[in-house]
Order: C-alpha cells, then sequence, then structure tokens
C-alpha cells in the first residue's frame, strides 16, 4: 500500500470511484433522517475514499486534498461543533442539547428545529469520524512516520 | 499462570452465560418488557417530536443524543491517543 | 446557570478537551493554562454543588435534552455523589497544577496539548461516571476514561505500550462485561434510568437472569477497579505509566469506579439484594479480604517504591469493599467515607513520590536512602500519607477505617476484620521501612548534588494543602459522616 | 468556673504541637533560637495545666468538646484528677527534661537535633493528649502519636542497631495498636459509648465472654506499652537511644502512658465491680506479680546501667498495675502516687546515668567505682534516686510503696504484701551494689580529682532530687498530688454508676 | 420461531470465528474476521436492524480491516498459536 | 432439545462470546488477542440486537403516510439499535489503540507473542 502500485487500471478506477463515494457519503449522512445512515456511516465512508486514495497512489495524495494540519483540526472541529450545539440551549433557558430552543436563533419552529438540531449533530458526528478514521489509517500504516515515508519514496528507497 | 487464570475466566463466564439464559423471554416476544416499557414512546412519538422517520436516528441523536456526543468524544479519544503515540513528525 | 450545574461539570471539561486539543494545533503553550482553568472550573460548580446538596437536601435531577427520565438521559446529584464529585475535581485540579513540570519534562513540548486533552478527558470520564444515572450513559463514560487512560499509560517509559495493552484487554472484557449485564436489565425491564431500574426490578429479585446481571456488572467493574483476583493489570500498568499520568490514574480512577459499584448494587437494586438475598458483596469481600494480605505482602516484596504503591492502592480499594460487606450502616459510612480520603492520601503519596523521582531520577528503594535531608518537604509529605494509610489518628484515614472495622464488628465479619487489622500492620511494615530509609539511614554520598533543582513553589504548595487536608478532612469526619447519612439508601440498612 | 478554662487543657496539648512546628521551622540553622522554643513551649504548657489545679480540687471536671464523629463518638477532652496528675507530672518532667536534653546534645554534639526536639515535643504532646481525653477514641489517637513521633527518637543513632530496636519498638507497638482498635470497636459496638467513667462504664451482664475478650485484647493492646511481662521485649532494647529518650520513655512519657492507659481501662472502663465479677483481676495481679519478680531477677543480672534502670521500670510499672488491681480506695491512691514517685525517681537514675556517660563515656556498673568521688552531687542524686525506689524514707518512694502495701492488707491479701516487699527487697539488691561501688570503692584510674557535670545537666538532676525529698515531707506541695490522688480513687470507689 | 437462514449464518458465523483465532497467518485470520463480521452484518440485517448492519458493514468490512491490514504491513504475519 | 431450538439464538452467541475471550485471554500472539476483542464485542452487540427483535415488526423506520397512527408493535424496538451503534464505534476505537500499541510493541521487542514480551521484560 505504501509502494506504488504502478497499476494504470487500479488507478483509472479509483480516480472514477472516488468522486462517486464521496457524494455517496454526502447521500447516506443526508437521507440518514429517513433511512439508515447518518453521521457515524458517512463519516465513515468519506473517510474510505481518503483510504482509497491512499490505496492506489499515495499518502501524499491524499495529504494533498486534506493536509495533516486540517485533518487535525476537523478531528477537534467535529466533536466541537456537536457539543456546542448541546451548549447554544442553555444560554436560552433550555436543557443542554435541548435542540428545540434553536427555535430562538433559527426561523423554525420547535419540532423543526430538533430535526434540524439533529442534522446539525450529526454534521459534526461526519466531520469527526472521517478525520479520525483518515488520521488513524495513516497512522496504523506508516506507523507514525508519514514524512520520512514520504521522503524515501522521493529518494527511491522501497520500504 | 495467566493461562489458567484465562481459561477459567472464559468458564466462569460461559457457566454465568447458560445459567442467566434459562429464563428469556422466548426470542422475539412482542411482549417482553424491553419491547413494552420505554421504547414504544419513541416509536409512536418521533414524528411530532422531532419529525425524524428513522427512529434509530431521533433516539440516536436527540432522545439519547447525549450518549453521541460520548460516543463521538470516544472516536476523538481514539484518533488523539493514536497520534500520541505512533506519530513522529517535527511538524505537523 | 445554576440549574445547569450538573451537566456543566462534566460537559465544560468535555469541551475544552477538544478546545485545548484544536488550540494546541497551532499554540501548544495554552494548552496548561486551559486545562488549569476548566478543572478550577469544575472544582467550583463541584463545590456549589456540594453547598446546594447540603441545603435543599434532596436529589438534584437534570434532565438532558429536555426528555423526562426514562426516555432520555438523567443526571442526578445527592448526597453521595456530591461527595465523589467534589473530591475528584479537586484532586483532579491539584494534580494538573502539581505535575506541570513533569509533563513538560516527559511528554515533551510537541504533544502536551494532546497529553492535557486526554487528561481533560479522563476528568470527564470520571466525573460523567459519578455524575450519571442512567446505566448505559455509565458505560460510555467508563470507555471514554478508560480509552484516556490506555493512552495516557502508554506514553510511559520502556514497557508502558504493553502494560497499556494488557490494561486494555482486561479493561475490555470488564466494560463487555458490564455491558453484557446491563443488557440482562434491559431485557427484563426494558429501561435504563437508574431510579426507573429500581422501581422495575423490586418484583423480578427471584430472576435468575437478574443475578447473572448484577454477577456481570460486578465482574466487569472489578476487573475495572482491580478487585483482588482480577488486579493484575494495575501494577504493571501504573508502574510502567509516565509520572505525572499515574498521579492522576491511582488516586481517582479505581475509587471511581468503587464508587459505581456502590451506586449499581445499592441504588439500583435494593440494598438487601446483593448482601442478603443473593449474599454478593459479602462473597467479594471475603476475596478481597485475601486479596489485601497478599497485596500487603507482595507491597512488602517491592523494590519500586511507585510499585510498591501501586500495591497499596489494590489494597486500600479493597477496604471499600469490605466496608460494603460488612452490610450495615456503619460499615457503608466507612466505605464511602474511605472513598473520599483514600483519593486524598494516595494523590498525596503519588504526587510526593513523583516530585522526588522528578529529582532522583529513581524509584528504586536504595536510591531514596537519607534523602530527608535534601528534600524535607517532600519525604515529609509522603510519609504523613503513609501514616494516614496505615492509620494513624489524627490523619484522615484512620476515620474510615475505624467505620468499617466498626461496620465489620457490628455485623460479626471476624475474618474480614482479622484482614483489616493485619493488613494494616503490613502497610505499616511499608511506610515505616521507607521512613526508616529515607530519615534514619545515613545517604549515600554517591547521588549528591547530581541534581541540583528546587521543587517549585506550585509543587511545594500542592503537597502542602494535600497534607494539610488530610488532616482537616480527619478533624471534619464527624460533618462529613452527619452528611453522608442522609444518602436515602442508607435508610434502609 | 469562667469560660476560658475550658480552653486551658486544648491549650496545653496544642501547645508542644505549636512548638515542633517551630522547631521545624527554626530548624538548624539558629539553634539557640530552635531550643528556647522547647524550653517556652514546655514551661507554657506547665502553666497551662498547673492552673487547672484548683478546679480538680473543687471537685470540678473541666471539659472540652473538639469534635463528633458519631452518636457516642467524640474527639474530647476532660480534666479529671487521675489525668491531671499525669498531666501535671509529664509536664513537670518534660520542663526539667528538655534542660537536660540541651546541655546532653550540646555536650555530645548530636547529629539531627531538629527532628529529635521536633520528635520531642509531638511526643509530649501526644503523652499529655493520652492524660486529658475523655474517652477511648481520643486517648488511642494521642497514643498513636506519642508511638510514632517516638519512633525517630529511639532510632536516633542512624546505626544498624538503632534502627532494629526502632523497628522492634514499631513492631510491638503497632502490633498493640491493632488489638487496641479491635478492643475499641467490640466495646463501641456493646455500649454505644467510648467515654470514661469514674467506677467504669460497661454493663456486662450477659456479655461477660464477650468482655473477657475485649479486656485481654485491651491488656495486648496498651500492655506492649506498659512492658507487662511476654511483652517488654522492646523496652529494654530501646536502651540503645540517647539518655534523655530513654528519661522519656521511661518516666515521662511513654511507659508511663502506657501504664496510664491500663489504669483507665481498668478503673474508668471496666470498674471494680466488673473486674472482680469477670474474675479478671485476679489472674492479670498474678501475671503482674510474676512480671515484678521476674524483671527485678533479670535486673540483677545486668551490667549495663541503663538495662538494670530498664527491668527496674518494667518491675514498678508492674507495681502500679498491681496496686490498682487489689482494688480498694487506698492501694489506689498508692499506685497513682507511685506513678508519680516513679516518675521523679527514674529521671533522677536517668539523668545521673547519662551525666556519667556525658562525662566519663561509662555505662556498665562493674566501671563506675569510685564515680562518687569524682561526681559526687550527680551520684548523691543518684543515691536518692535509688534509694527512693527500694522505699527508703525520706523519700517520696516510701509513701506511695506505703500505701500500696497498706492496701494490699486491706484486702487481705497477704500474698501480694510479700510480692510488694520481696520486689522491695529485690530492688536494695541491684541497686545498693551500685552505690557501694561509686561511693567506697577505688576508683580504676585512680583520680580523685572533682570532674562534675556541666551545669546544665546538673541542675535538672539536682532539682529532681530535691522535689523527691520534699514530696515526702510534704505531698501537697505545688501539685497536689496526694489529694489528686485520693480524689481520683475515692471518685473511682463511690462513684459506680449504679 | 427462528428461520432456517439465521441459523445457517449463526453456524457460519461461529465457524468463521473459530477459525479466525486458530489460523496462524494472521492476513488469513483478518480476513476470516472480515467474514465473520460480514455475516454478522447479515444477521443484524435479517433481524431488522438495519443501521446498525449498515454501520458494521461500513465498521466492520472496511474501515476496521483497513487498520488490520495497514498493521499487519509492519508486523510478523504469523503466530505461534 | 426444545430448550435448545427456541433460544438457538441465544446458545450461539454463547459460543462466540466464549470463542472471543478466549482469544483475549489464551491466545498468546497479540494480534490474536485483539481479533478475540473484535469477536467479542461483535457477539455482544448480537446480544443487544437479540432483545430487540420482535416477530411480525419492521425496521424502525415510520412508513410514510402512517405517521398519525403509529403502533409500536409494527416496529422492531429502536433502542438496542442505538445503544449498538455506540458499542460499535467504541469497538473501532478500541481496535484503533489496541494496533498502535501493537505496532509500538513490535517496534521494542521485535516480537508480538506475549510470552516472550514478558521474557524480554524480565531480562531488563
Amino acid at each position: 500500500m505504501v509502494k506504488d502500485p504502478d497499476d494504470i487500471i487500479v488507478r483509472t478506477v479509483a480516480r472514477f470511484m472516488i468522486p462517486i463515494i464521496q457524494l455517496f457519503s454526502l447521500y447516506v449522512y443526508v437521507h440518514g433522517h429517513i433511512s439508515p445512515g447518518g453521521g457515524f456511516q458517512g463519516g465513515c465512508i468519506l473517510a474510505a475514499s481518503f483510504i482509497l486514495i491512499s490505496l492506489a497512489f499515495n499518502i501524499g495524495e491524499a495529504k494533498k486534498i486534506l493536509s495533516g494540519r486540517k485533518n487535525l483540526l476537523f478531528i477537534g472541529l467535529g466533536v466541537f461543533i456537536y457539543a456546542f450545539t448541546g451548549l447554544v440551549p442553555l444560554f436560552v433557558q433550555g436543557n443542554f442539547l435541548d435542540y428545540q430552543h434553536l427555535s430562538q436563533f433559527l426561523p423554525l419552529d420547535p419540532v423543526m428545529a430538533r430535526y434540524y438540531g439533529v442534522a446539525l449533530v450529526e454534521l459534526g458526528v461526519q466531520i469527526t469520524v472521517m478525520a479520525v478514521m483518515i488520521s488513524l489509517f495513516q497512522d496504523l500504516v506508516t506507523a507514525g512516520r508519514h514524512e520520512s515515508i514520504l521522503k524515501d519514496r522521493e529518494n527511491g528507497i522501497d520500504r | 499462570m495467566s493461562r489458567i487464570l484465562g481459561i477459567m475466566m472464559v468458564t466462569f463466564f460461559g457457566a454465568l452465560l447458560i445459567l442467566s439464559t434459562v429464563d428469556f423471554s422466548p426470542w422475539s416476544d412482542p411482549a417482553q418488557p424491553a419491547a413494552v416499557h420505554v421504547s414504544p414512546r419513541y416509536i409512536e412519538r418521533t414524528i411530532e417530536e422531532t419529525g425524524i422517520p428513522n427512529v434509530v436516528t431521533s433516539v440516536l441523536a436527540d432522545y439519547r443524543g447525549y450518549d453521541t456526543l460520548f460516543e463521538t468524544s470516544v472516536i476523538f479519544t481514539a484518533g488523539v491517543v493514536v497520534i500520541l503515540l505512533l506519530r513522529r513528525e517535527k511538524k505537523w | 446557570m445554576k440549574a445547569h450545574w450538573p451537566i456543566l461539570i462534566v460537559a465544560l471539561p468535555l469541551i475544552m478537551s477538544f478546545v485545548t486539543f484544536m488550540t494546541g494545533i497551532c499554540y501548544r503553550a495554552a494548552a496548561y493554562h486551559l486545562t488549569v482553568i476548566t478543572a478550577a472550573f469544575s472544582t467550583f460548580i463541584a463545590i456549589c454543588l456540594f453547598i446546594q446538596v447540603i441545603v435543599e437536601g434532596m436529589t438534584i435531577s437534570y434532565h438532558i435534552g429536555g426528555w423526562e427520565p426514562p426516555w432520555g438521559i438523567e443526571y442526578a446529584v445527592d448526597h453521595l455523589n456530591a461527595l465523589v464529585l467534589l473530591a475528584t475535581s479537586l484532586i483532579g485540579l491539584l494534580t494538573i497544577i502539581h505535575s506541570r513540570k513533569i509533563v513538560a519534562r516527559e511528554i515533551g513540548g510537541e504533544k502536551t496539548h494532546i497529553f492535557y486533552a486526554l487528561v481533560l478527558l479522563q476528568i470527564t470520564g470520571l466525573l460523567g461516571m459519578t455524575v450519571t444515572s442512567d446505566v448505559f450513559n455509565l458505560y460510555v463514560l467508563l470507555e471514554i476514561a478508560s480509552f484516556s487512560a490506555y493512552g495516557l499509560i502508554a506514553v510511559g517509559r520502556k514497557g508502558a505500550e504493553f502494560a497499556a495493552l494488557r490494561y486494555m484487554i482486561f479493561g475490555t472484557v470488564g466494560a463487555g462485561a458490564y455491558l453484557l449485564g446491563v443488557g440482562y436489565l434491559y431485557i427484563l425491564t426494558g429501561s435504563l434510568n437508574m431510579s426507573d431500574l429500581l422501581r422495575l426490578l423490586s418484583n423480578l429479585y427471584g430472576s435468575p437472569t437478574l443475578l447473572a446481571g448484577l454477577l456481570f456488572i460486578l465482574l466487569g467493574l472489578a476487573i475495572k477497579m482491580a478487585a483482588f483476583p482480577l488486579h493484575g493489570w494495575l501494577p504493571d500498568a501504573y508502574s510502567q505509566a509516565p509520572a505525572s499520568t499515574s498521579t492522576l490514574l491511582a488516586p481517582l480512577f479505581t475509587k471511581v469506579v468503587a464508587y459505581v459499584i456502590i451506586r449499581i448494587c445499592f441504588t439500583v437494586f435494593h440494598p438487601s439484594f446483593a448482601l442478603h438475598t443473593y449474599p454478593l458483596i459479602p462473597i467479594m469481600g471475603a476475596i478481597v479480604g485475601v486479596g489485601i494480605i497478599v497485596m500487603g505482602v507482595m507491597a512488602i516484596a517491592q523494590s519500586d517504591i511507585r510499585r510498591m504503591l501501586c500495591y497499596i492502592v489494590i489494597a486500600e480499594v479493597g477496604y471499600i469493599i469490605l466496608g460494603l460487606a460488612a452490610g450495615n450502616r456503619l460499615g457503608m459510612i466507612g466505605a464511602i467515607l474511605h472513598i473520599v480520603y483514600d483519593m486524598f492520601m494516595m494523590a498525596l503519596l503519588f504526587n510526593a513520590w513523583a516530585t522526588i523521582y522528578e529529582h532522583l531520577k529513581s524509584s528504586h528503594i536504595s536510591a531514596w536512602r537519607g534523602i530527608s535531608k535534601k528534600y524535607p518537604l517532600e519525604v515529609a509529605t509522603f510519609i504523613l500519607g503513609g501514616l494516614s494509610v496505615i492509620g494513624i489518628p489524627p490523619f484522615c484515614g484512620f476515620f474510615s477505617k475505624w467505620f468499617i472495622i466498626l461496620g465489620l464488628v457490628e455485623g460479626g465479619k471476624w475474618f474480614l476484620l482479622a484482614t483489616l487489622l493485619l493488613s494494616t500492620l503490613l502497610a505499616a511494615v511499608c511506610f515505616f521501612r521507607i521512613l526508616e530509609q529515607t530519615s534514619l539511614t545515613h545517604g549515600s554520598n554517591t547521588m549528591d548534588d547530581r541534581s541540583e533543582k528546587k521543587t517549585s513553589l506550585s509543587e511545594g504548595v500542592v503537597l502542602a494543602s494535600l497534607s494539610a487536608f488530610l488532616i482537616i478532612l480527619g478533624a471534619v469526619s464527624g460533618y462529613l459522616v452527619s452528611f453522608i447519612e442522609k444518602i436515602p439508601f442508607l435508610g434502609a440498612l | 468556673m469562667p469560660g476560658y478554662i475550658t480552653l486551658l487543657p486544648l491549650t496545653a496539648i496544642f501547645l508542644p504541637f505549636v512548638g515542633a512546628a517551630l522547631i521545624i521551622l527554626t530548624g538548624e540553622r539558629k539553634p539557640n533560637l530552635r531550643e528556647s522554643w522547647t524550653i517556652v513551649t514546655s514551661f507554657g504548657t506547665f502553666i497551662a495545666i498547673t492552673s487547672l489545679i484548683p478546679y480538680v480540687l473543687n471537685g470540678q471536671t473541666v471539659e472540652c468538646h473538639i469534635v463528633e464523629i458519631y452518636r457516642g463518638l467524640h474527639l474530647k477532652l476532660k480534666v479529671d484528677a487521675f489525668g491531671l496528675i499525669f498531666a501535671l507530672l509529664s509536664s513537670a518532667l518534660w520542663f526539667i527534661v528538655s534542660l537536660y536534653t540541651i546541655g546532653y546534645m550540646r555536650s555530645l554534639k548530636e547529629h539531627n537535633q531538629t527532628r529529635f526536639f521536633a520528635a520531642f515535643s509531638i511526643a509530649m504532646g501526644g503523652a499529655i493528649g493520652v492524660a486529658l481525653s475523655a474517652d477511648l477514641l481520643t486517648q488511642y489517637m494521642f497514643y498513636e502519636i506519642l508511638t510514632v513521633s517516638t519512633y525517630p527518637l529511639v532510632a536516633h543513632k542512624e546505626s544498624p542497631e538503632a534502627r532494629r530496636a526502632g523497628r522492634k519498638y514499631l513492631a510491638y507497638l503497632m502490633g498493640g495498636a491493632v488489638f487496641i482498635l479491635f478492643a475499641m470497636a467490640m466495646l463501641y459496638t456493646c455500649e454505644g459509648s467510648l467515654d470514661f467513667h469514674p467506677g467504669g462504664m460497661i454493663e456486662q451482664e450477659g456479655r461477660g465472654q464477650l468482655y473477657r475478650i475485649t479486656f485481654l485484647s485491651f491488656l495486648l493492646g496498651f500492655g506492649t506499652k506498659a512492658a507487662i511481662m511476654p511483652l517488654h521485649e522492646w523496652l529494654p532494647s530501646a536502651m540503645i537511644a540517647p539518655t534523655p529518650v530513654s528519661a522519656l520513655l521511661h518516666a515521662v512519657a511513654v511507659v508511663k502512658a502506657g501504664v496510664f492507659c491500663v489504669l483507665r481501662v481498668l478503673l474508668y472502663i471496666y470498674g471494680p465491680e466488673s473486674l472482680k465479677t469477670l474474675e479478671l483481676s485476679f489472674a492479670l495481679a498474678l501475671i503482674v506479680s510474676l512480671t515484678i519478680i521476674g524483671a527485678n531477677v533479670i535486673a540483677i543480672t545486668q551490667d549495663n546501667l541503663k538495662q538494670r534502670l530498664a527491668f527496674s521500670t518494667i518491675n514498678n510499672l508492674s507495681i502500679i498495675i498491681l496496686g490498682a488491681l487489689l482494688l480498694n480506695p487506698v492501694s489506689t491512691l498508692g499506685a497513682m502516687l507511685h506513678l508519680v514517685s516513679h516518675g521523679f525517681l527514674k529521671i533522677t537514675l536517668f539523668m545521673c546515668a547519662g551525666a556519667i556517660f556525658v562525662q566519663e563515656g561509662k555505662e556498665m556498673v562493674s566501671q563506675m567505682g569510685g564515680i562518687g568521688k569524682k561526681m559526687p552531687y550527680t551520684m548523691a542524686a543518684f543515691t536518692v534516686g535509688a534509694l527512693g525506689l527500694i522505699g527508703i524514707p525520706p523519700i517520696i518512694g516510701f509513701l506511695s510503696k506505703w500505701f500500696l502495701c497498706l492496701g494490699a492488707i486491706e484486702v487481705q491479701r497477704t500474698g501480694f504484701l510479700l510480692i510488694f516487699l520481696t520486689s522491695a527487697l529485690l530492688d536494695a539488691v541491684y541497686f545498693l551494689p551500685i552505690i557501694y561501688h561509686a561511693f567506697f570503692q577505688r576508683s580504676v584510674e585512680g583520680a580523685n580529682i572533682n570532674q562534675e557535670a556541666p551545669f546544665l545537666l546538673l541542675l535538672p538532676l539536682m532539682g529532681t532530687a530535691i522535689f523527691s525529698i520534699v514530696f515526702f515531707f510534704f505531698p501537697n506541695f505545688l501539685f497536689h498530688f496526694q489529694e489528686l490522688a485520693d480524689g481520683a480513687s475515692k471518685s473511682i470507689f463511690e462513684g459506680w454508676r449504679k | 420461531m427462528i428461520s432456517a437462514a439465521n441459523i445457517l449464518l449463526l453456524i457460519l458465523a461461529i465457524i468463521t470465528a473459530i477459525a479466525a483465532i486458530s489460523v496462524k497467518d494472521l492476513l488469513g485470520a483478518v480476513a476470516l474476521l472480515g467474514a465473520f463480521s460480514f455475516f454478522m452484518c447479515l444477521l443484524w440485517a435479517e433481524m431488522g436492524a438495519v443501521d446498525v448492519a449498515f454501520t458494521e458493514a461500513a465498521v466492520g468490512a472496511g474501515v476496521s480491516m483497513a487498520f488490520f491490514v495497514a498493521t499487519l504491513y509492519h508486523i510478523a504475519r504469523r503466530s505461534r498459536d | 432439545m426444545e430448550l435448545i431450538v427456541s433460544k438457538f439464538n441465544y446458545w450461539a452467541y454463547i459460543v462466540m462470546i466464549l470463542v472471543g475471550l478466549y482469544g483475549m485471554m489464551v491466545k498468546r500472539n497479540l494480534m490474536k488477542k485483539v481479533i478475540g476483542m473484535n469477536i467479542f464485542q461483535w457477539s455482544i452487540i448480537l446480544f443487544f440486537i437479540s432483545i430487540g427483535a420482535k416477530k411480525g415488526a419492521t425496521v424502525p423506520i415510520i412508513i410514510k403516510g402512517t405517521e398519525h397512527a403509529v403502533k409500536a408493535a409494527d416496529y422492531i424496538n429502536p433502542l438496542p439499535h442505538v445503544l449498538m451503534l455506540t458499542a460499535i464505534v467504541v469497538g473501532v476505537a478500541t481496535t484503533g489503540i489496541a494496533l498502535a500499541l501493537i505496532i509500538l510493541a513490535y517496534r521494542r521487542y521485535r516480537t508480538i507473542e506475549e510470552d516472550r514480551i514478558i521474557e524480554a521484560l524480565k531480562k531488563r
């Protein structure tokens, strides 16, 4: 997987598949309210697309799309969105995670506020799951040495 | 030593599991307590209370949304732990 | 905001751990300060909750998401957990302040923010386990606390990752067993809320499934709290961990799990169920009773002081079970008191140990010879903690032990009483040996003046205040007992 | 009774601890200041306690609740006659000994003096706490403080032998403490209280066996400190410690606290009547008698002066306990007085032994030939102490033994009377040769020059010697020891609960 | 009553589980674990837990296997037991 | 026989849990332990899902058009599913951390056999 798979077919299929996978993950997330799916599954699938990039090309390619720092930020950001959404109702006498009080900030009735509140937290879940899965995979596959492995590749060393 | 302890633990676990299974209500009984106490409300009122038809999603993110917050935190923790343990990079 | 304290005490460290992590990506120096501020705020909230419980004299219930209990998740603060919350958050705060320099050395500048994020998650998990009133939520929080513990331990010395892995495998079995137990309770009742379960379970007490459920829960928690035959992971994990981690984990984790046992056995079930209907707790007490002797002997056999303390931790947790096994009011008071006191004693011992370790870079008992001249404060506080563990009166350790003894005498549990008294002597051997080594032996000159590092002011203040706490807590134990007596389930004993 | 009086016992107990804190803070840098803290606090304690005498003599008891732990469990202080006797004795002797200690430590240039003085102060706080506590729990607390703080004193020399002695000391006393803990728990479970009550507080109907076990366990606990015979082993070993520590152990605080606690248990927990009905008094009296004779016989064989004094202590402690076990007012009065007289006399002897050691470096009796000519004042004081312990007038030792014998006659226990007399005889057997050696034998070195000990050593030991003579003529001089003891024993034998 | 398909799936799952912990080649063990996870996934879908089955498909067969294989890249592939 | 058949589901998951537990507690290869851990966790999940099963009921997604007359008996109990989603996530997280620890252990001891590692630790 770290070796360059000099296989044109794999790369072409991957190039073709990746946008579809990403679209599908978005579909899973959006449709989570009315069909199986949701943030977690969506996040996993989104991460799978990045894993596929890493497999078909290399980690550097994946990092071009989503740099390491950004990914780290996303790890924290997702849960922060979730927790902060839960915190917001506290300012308007609601309980923690009581989304219906979001209706005081958004032009929505309480039930719909719950509906979109759930969507919001699922977004947070998706972001974190995606970022963590990517980071986990990259760390495990390189045993934590992203850079040295990339450098080795530039120098033509096959590990 | 630890092997024997392990086998003992497996045996203990198994005995306990078999003991406990004896008076389960039959499988997929619609009247078992698990099906009639808390969960009916989720099914019956999810639409009017949250507007979400997928009951699993509504319970996951709303009724028991707090668990899910921690579930996500568990994922966060795992990611952070692996970064702490494995990653050896000068600049991130 | 007053109404939201029960949730804020958990949610705030949680959110701040994310914030610490994210700010740390750009600006690492802020991590420590953010952590201390958060821990201080948690402590503040815990104090407020404690006062509120005293003033209102009843359980403060909080419905998360606005959903009423059996459907939503409930947080409840009563006399029992207000006390544990206060102790946990206070010790968390003091330990974090104390270990600043140690973290900076052990973890290194690059990853401190991750370390502190995990520390905050650890505190979140422990506080959440204490305050929650939902059995499944408890499982998730237990896992949060455990996961951060795995991470915090694994960054330690050589061998830490293997110790952490073993801890993890044990811990997963424990968590799985707990989850199975929750599943059994759920099959029988269809509910996950503790007070709801108490109501629903009351007419099911004959069922073997229920018995198995409680057994599984106890088994799982016993693994997590390192009760005697299942303690195998603890000495390795805590003695290989970084010093800054063991100072945080050793005082808190096992004790909070012990609290969870009390909460499950006596507020989810009727107190007499686990005591008399099926004598699970007394049986556990008998096993642990043997265990505290074995642990005492093991502690004496260690030449590494931190490892010795680890065995003491296991023995001390055993006392809590002994108190419960007494099966009466006095023993229960002793057990609850011991949870709080033991946190403080262990915090003092481990923090004092960590300070000395920082100076000497060695934890071997021979390296500690005659060091009291050089490090009088550190050694004195360490010895004070040891005296408290032995149960020398003006220190708090005596009072909890005294109530446990009273409970055992009243309950006629002579075997357990004998083990408790004998283990007191074993602890005395451990600590007086250290007193002799550090203060009554001439130091070897080889290690002199190698490390001219001074204990910083904040470290000294933490150690001094922890030792002051030992005496203060001993003096106020009368008030604490009258506070503990208001716990509802004690009336049923 | 003015309100501030209740603060006096608190002050008396806390002053030594404050002193210890000040000593530690001052440290090695300013030895003069450090030692003046010792003197100031010991004198303050002494004043606080003496000022309590008038109230207690009036028949009042001064009580001071610190905190309630549980129903019937308090930390509280109470000053009654018996407690006051012990508090007076130990605070007075502490003041004297602290002067002596300063002289001794300076002459020998001992190491680690800060730790020594601090531990000494804490030990005194513990001893006074034991004296003034109103119930067993409080007493146990101070008892343990006393035990722990004495440990660094015993092992002060930091030699392997000293450490071994310290370990032995701890092993015996911590083991004993566990039994006390157990006995206290039993007592509390049965009675719901641990308060001392003159004449006993237990109701033993139907629980005889239980109370016998409890008694045995109390005995195993406090008996270790009181060095009753099979449990005495630590005391001779602890002689390795510096002489002021031995004085502290034997005369002022430690073993005295043990005896005090035994008497508290005998007379204030069980009470004469229960002891009789449970048939405990006679059994214990036999053990104690064996201790008296046994200790004396061993003492004769010892050549080391301090060892000899140690066994003499074991003997006298058991005499005190035996006096109380005779269960009549006169012998109890004698026992309490003997507590005092043994304190004054034994401390004199130890200070003399220490002075000899400082001046001549000699510890063995056989080396002390002719020393009386070199150190006439010291040996004069020594003679007073030795004669006093044998029971020869006009020294206070005679007075206390007289009452003990009277008591034995009164209850018509001739056997125990014989024990007292034999012990006096054996005392003479091992004390008189020392005096004879010292004064009438040729010195080995032959020098007849007066080489008296330093003033700071001499003053205290002369003082105690003079006091023990004065007390014979005026037993109520300054401290009203006899009146207090009289009051205490009367209250015990008149103050049955029913 | 349980359907025949259900029983078949359960038996297959047990077989793969036992195989997964007894095969000495770790890559094979991981593959068998994937199969086990797949059977589990089918079982849950059959019991009506579609969300859980979906998640298991994404996790067990996807991400988790990727982690295992990535780890195997770094360690010895043979197991002694 | 009747007992075995009517609760076949439960017996099956008992076997699976024990297999997983055996892998965790007795196997010495760390990777095998982690595989056993996964089997263990998934078996527990199977158990929970079995609790939720309901005869004659369908997946817990409200069918369009019946919003106003939803009967609980028509839908499978969703609560165990929710709980198990959390448990799956915990399982993945455990796996991730465990694998990272295995890599670290291998890096240090060049083996992932538990007994060899213990030997190496003793030697130090």
